[in-house]
């Protein structure tokens, strides 16, 4: 693929999460799925930007919801169908299903359904980089809820205290599956974050992946000097339900309005001309990966007792 | 032993296990102004699965409210407010976060009363929920039970049924005295039940284990939903082959009715321990521990034990569906156990029933 | 007893809660009080100064280093003599020991050995005092060490979002066990807890109870009224090691020049003259509580399996 | 079974169960750049009741560092450094203190391995100490061996001499393979020990269970410092009357060796269980499972287990010491169940020996 200029790589990457994540959507009635999805429908930018200037050898701990930082840090979109689908080729040989994406030969570290669980392994893993000198850098990404459980404080009071080149990415879409922010949380994420020394700061435009890229690149750059570790909080907004393929608008815990906002400022409800041409090869990709997961074998029995220990 | 306990008269009825969890938490809510329920989500119009659907509308969110993710947190604040006169219903939608609160409950909830000369009682109920199937996977499916029991000062129950849940939590509620650790399975909040159940034998308090199905040739001690598996299992093998065999309700894990399942194995000399966690230090190993401490001649062939595979789980189907007991391995196993050969010519049900619920289950989680 | 003024009257609780804690130190090596002892010896101010402005109603929650705050709080000589000697007459019939100081009757509610554990079970008792209006408030007392847990963030964050009457009380005497604040903190307390919306002030007076008892009746008409949590951080200095009786300045893990620092602004030591006339009363009172200890019967085997569950 | 495993030859010593901590520590960091120790007080002048003394100097302390309190976020930087290439020892000066690292221990490092499909390896060790005697008290004094061991993918060891710790530590490090759990005693810290033990039967792995001494009237089968207790009264009541017991050293909670347990009830038909921690759901639960499954029929007399009463720990002298198992309660249980009944006739040991360590011990902490 060629692109006229960073700017529409950029897209092309966040329109090419937005189709696989649709086409999950499509398809998950079907059946041909059979674990709970998180879609990152409406925050792929975030993960797009934020993996744009991280190394291949930099390393990214997710969430459960990390369809889009799986594919952004350049994790196999086969090998990702296929895990979807429970089949031995996918990342994980069917035991992950869409919680547990990993790619490290990319460095996408893990990913876990316990809130904030992964935060510490990426100061952890950050810790390990600079006491092994390989210049890498860690990012640990996680939503808003997940700064309200203990072992965030834990892990950025020991993060900053060490200086390691871990940057903190919080996806803050807002809520925690129903819950407003309001209903959970009685600081501010950014200033709280800076009370531990940590230099934070707040990206509003969690749609632009440019922005984010541009927030990012800053903060990996002070990272690789050893100047300790970052934080940015980016604004963001999670179309879908929080787990499953519907939108849940009608129930209203959140307003049809504020969601509009956001689609009226997403890049890739704006531009869609300009990224035309990338729908057929993306479509392709995705039928591909698709047609892959479905002629992969399922895992064989003794698969189920392999790797325990 | 023998008397049916109830504490209260109730009409017959059928009502799904989440009614009665929705109906427990209603008139507690409703009798004692006390009472309190907090939990991610308790407020939300899913209502931990239905459970609590609109009592923060009918009681005030002052006692029915939503918490930050912070279940130690959550554990330690739910204690203090029991000190201070309240009774704090918690919920997990998942057994799994509740372990990030093991430090409270293991350390301070199980010990507040005897470590301070039992000058305090902190009455409570932690209600979890186990959240098998449909791709789970590693961390939203342990059932942690035996993490709870093994420690002196919590009282863990794994209700079974519509029935259970409307003895146990209404008598440990209205009764406040002690901690307890709930278990319950997400896939029988759909399940439907006659109730009362025409019990066989009732315990004589909301603890204590209950005798299901009467029979001569083998004991089953089933936990939660394998309960209604091994009733299931039960009622083919009789009809196919007349085999009989005994279903014990465990339901408190850690008061389990000694002499119910000694008396049992007595009679049938032969025993299955079905539960819904691992084997290893688990249900099976104490149910182990209670006949072997007693007397294991009773025994006249070796336990079999059935529990989720010894791995975390996968959530390939292909693999989740081997990963779990299914009723067709609990018939299997338990007609090998009365028969005494691997070729016990029995035929297996169709691997219909219970094991259909899993498969189609799909949420909402 | 009767006292010349307030101030004389917080000294001579400060004096007393000296002394029992020297004589404590004087019979340790007779093994007569079999159970581990971390001695507040230097750190009675804060305690004496915090449960000064306090209602018996009021409830102060702990920890293991409590033979302060049990005795401020109002809590029996003779009962805590009795539990160190682990007899049957102790405060908790001897199962309690000095880790776990206990007095509901005058509102201190508990102390753990579980560094910070207490705290959200202080949170937990205000929630409760203020759902039940009997406009009690609640002092949740640790260390500075205390607020690296990820509890203590979690309680904090809660206190703040429900605005409850408690007042955090943080004795920071710079070390946990041998380790100064700088090898685990990267934050500055009293900022951090402001991060949260919480209102916090500094005391560096922890070795003065008048001082401390003015911060700390200011806290306690604000959490009256309503006004949601306060949080106060008190400057203050462990004269003994961590736990047991002796002195360990010659270890060099923190300097001699420090503690004489504060044993010049310590009042006892200054006062000497002033106070000399409580030196037998408070003598007396100890005599006959260790006299009570020592009558006191052995708790009885059955009381082994007594008040489990 | 039967052939001595050993990585490598080690002339005969004296040494204490403390000094083989150290130098297991200390040669994990000379050997190997990516041995990290990471606790509270690993660098302080106690290091960690010595075992731990002087390290940080010699290593420098970017290896060997002091935490913040934070158990679970610390477990979490371990397995992330572990992930980045690292092997990380991390301490708890009491086993208590793991409980507030359950969800890191039991949800992510676990299953870090298996839910990832083989992907990664978490080598790493986490050192706890059991923290028994002199008025501990409720929270300083459990043994939370069952509760990890109840969870696939943990390893967990408890081991009961120097030459445990130098084996099992020295392969499990080298090897770095599997996250290992392990379980230290206190008292044990100061007991010195001959090595190599002239051991009768080693586990071909760092793993499994030891053969510490032949017997063919009763099997007991004990952990940690209940080995030597039992060894003790092993020891008396071959003198006194004759009985000989054999003494199965668990060693490894999570990977017992069955068929060695299997195949000493075999012979001697009685079975007693020791354990460290409560007896509900612990390795006394576990062992009787192992043999109810195989062959209850084995089994000649009830099984006895002594672990702690099941209650937390009080402080008070009098009850503390009937709430831990005693060298006289062992000796006299293992006598009952040796003649078959309660008046054996056998005289009891003088209350001395290990007791008297746990009487005389005051710290330090
Ligand atoms: C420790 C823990 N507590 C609760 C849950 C249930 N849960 C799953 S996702 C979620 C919301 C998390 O919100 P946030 O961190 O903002 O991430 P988002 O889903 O918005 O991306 C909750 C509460 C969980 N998985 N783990
Ligand atoms: C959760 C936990 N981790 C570690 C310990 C071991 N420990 C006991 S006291 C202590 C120091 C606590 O320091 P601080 O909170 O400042 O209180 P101080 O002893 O200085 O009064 C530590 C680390 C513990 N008891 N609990
Ligand atoms: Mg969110
Ligand atoms: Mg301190």
């Amino acid at each position: 693929m060629t692109f006229a200029d960073e700017r529409e790589q950029l897209l092309y990457a966040t329109l090419r999460i937005r189709r696989v994540e649709e086409h999950i959507a499509r398809i998950y009635p079907d059946d041909c799925i059979q674990s709970p999805v998180h879609l990152s429908l409406g925050q792929e930018a975030v993960a797009v930007g934020t993996c744009a200037p991280l190394a291949r050898t930099d390393m990214v701990f997710g969430t459960y919801r990390s369809h889009a930082f799986y594919l952004a840090k350049g994790g196999s979109l086969r090998e990702m169908m296929a895990e979807l689908f429970g089949k031995a080729t996918g990342c994980a040989g069917g035991k992950a299903g869409s919680m547990h994406l990993t790619a490290p030969e990319v460095g996408f570290m893990g990913s876990s359904a316990v809130v904030a669980s992964t935060i510490p392994n990426a100061v952890g893993a950050a810790f390990a980089a600079r006491r092994r000198r390989t210049n890498a850098i860690v990012v640990g990404v996680f939503g808003d809820g997940a700064t309200e459980e203990g072992v965030y404080h834990e892990s950025l009071n020991f993060a900053a205290l060490h200086r390691l080149p871990v940057l903190f990415l919080c996806e803050n879409n807002e809520f925690a599956v129903h819950s407003p922010r309001s209903a959970r949380q009685s600081y501010d994420i950014t200033e709280h974050a800076r009370s531990f020394g940590i230099a934070a700061k707040r990206c509003g435009a969690g749609f632009d992946p440019e922005v984010v890229r541009d927030a990012v690149a800053e903060a990996v750059l002070a990272l690789r000097s050893g100047a300790g570790p970052r934080f940015i909080e980016c604004a963001t907004y999670r179309y879908a339900e929080h787990v499953g393929i519907g939108d849940d608008h009608q129930i209203g815990y959140r307003p049809l309005a504020t969601c509009n906002e956001w689609r009226a400022r997403d890049p890739l409800l704006n531009s869609r001309a300009c990224l035309e041409r990338f729908e057929a090869p993306i479509a392709a990709e995705i039928e591909d990966a698709v047609a892959f997961a479905e002629a992969s074998p399922w895992p064989t029995p003794d698969a189920l007792l392999r790797d325990v220990a | 032993m023998g008397f049916a306990y109830r504490i209260e008269e109730r009409p017959e009825e059928i009502i799904t296990y989440r009614d009665a969890l929705w109906r427990t938490m209603h008139d507690a809510l409703a009798r004692d102004p006390d009472v309190i329920i907090m939990g991610q989500g308790v407020d939300d119009h899913k209502g931990i699965f239905g459970s609590t659907t609109g009592l923060a509308e009918t009681f005030g969110r002052e006692r029915v409210f939503d918490v930050p993710l912070a279940e130690d947190g959550m554990t330690g604040v739910a204690l203090g407010a029991a000190l201070g006169g309240l009774y704090p219903i918690q919920t997990h939608i998942r057994c799994d976060f509740a372990l990030l609160a093991i430090n409270q409950l293991v350390n301070m909830v199980a010990k507040y009363r005897y470590m301070f000369g039992g000058r305090f009682r902190v009455p409570m109920l932690v209600r979890t929920v186990i959240g098998r199937s449909w791709g789970q996977g590693a961390q939203h499916s342990q059932s942690p039970q035996a993490l709870f029991a093994h420690v002196p000062g919590l009282t863990v129950v794994l209700p079974s049924s519509a029935d259970s849940i409307l003895e146990t939590y209404g008598t440990l509620i209205s009764r406040r005295q002690v901690p307890v650790v709930s278990l319950e399975h997400r896939l029988l909040y759909d399940v439907a039940f006659r109730i009362p159940v025409p019990a066989l034998e009732w315990p004589q308090a909301p603890l204590g284990s209950i005798l299901r199905r009467r029979g001569r040739h083998v004991t089953v001690v089933a936990t939660s939903i394998l309960v209604l598996e091994a009733l299931r299992a039960a009622e083919h093998l009789s009809q196919a082959a007349g085999i009989e065999v005994e279903v014990i309700d465990l339901h408190c894990a850690s008061h389990p009715d000694r002499e119910m399942i000694l008396a049992s194995v007595a009679r049938t000399g032969r025993l299955l321990v079905a539960d819904t966690s691992w084997c290893a230090y688990g249900v099976a190993a104490e149910i182990c521990r209670l006949v072997c401490e007693h007397d294991p001649s009773a025994l006249r062939a070796p336990v079999v034990t059935i529990g989720m595979a010894a791995a975390p789980c996968p959530t390939a189907k292909t693999l989740e569906d081997l990963y779990y007991p299914s009723l067709h391995r609990l018939t299997d196993e338990i007609a090998v156990l009365a028969r005494g050969r691997a070729k016990h010519g029995v035929e297996l049900p169709a691997e219909a029933s219970m094991a259909d619920v899993y498969k189609k289950f799909k949420g909402p989680f």
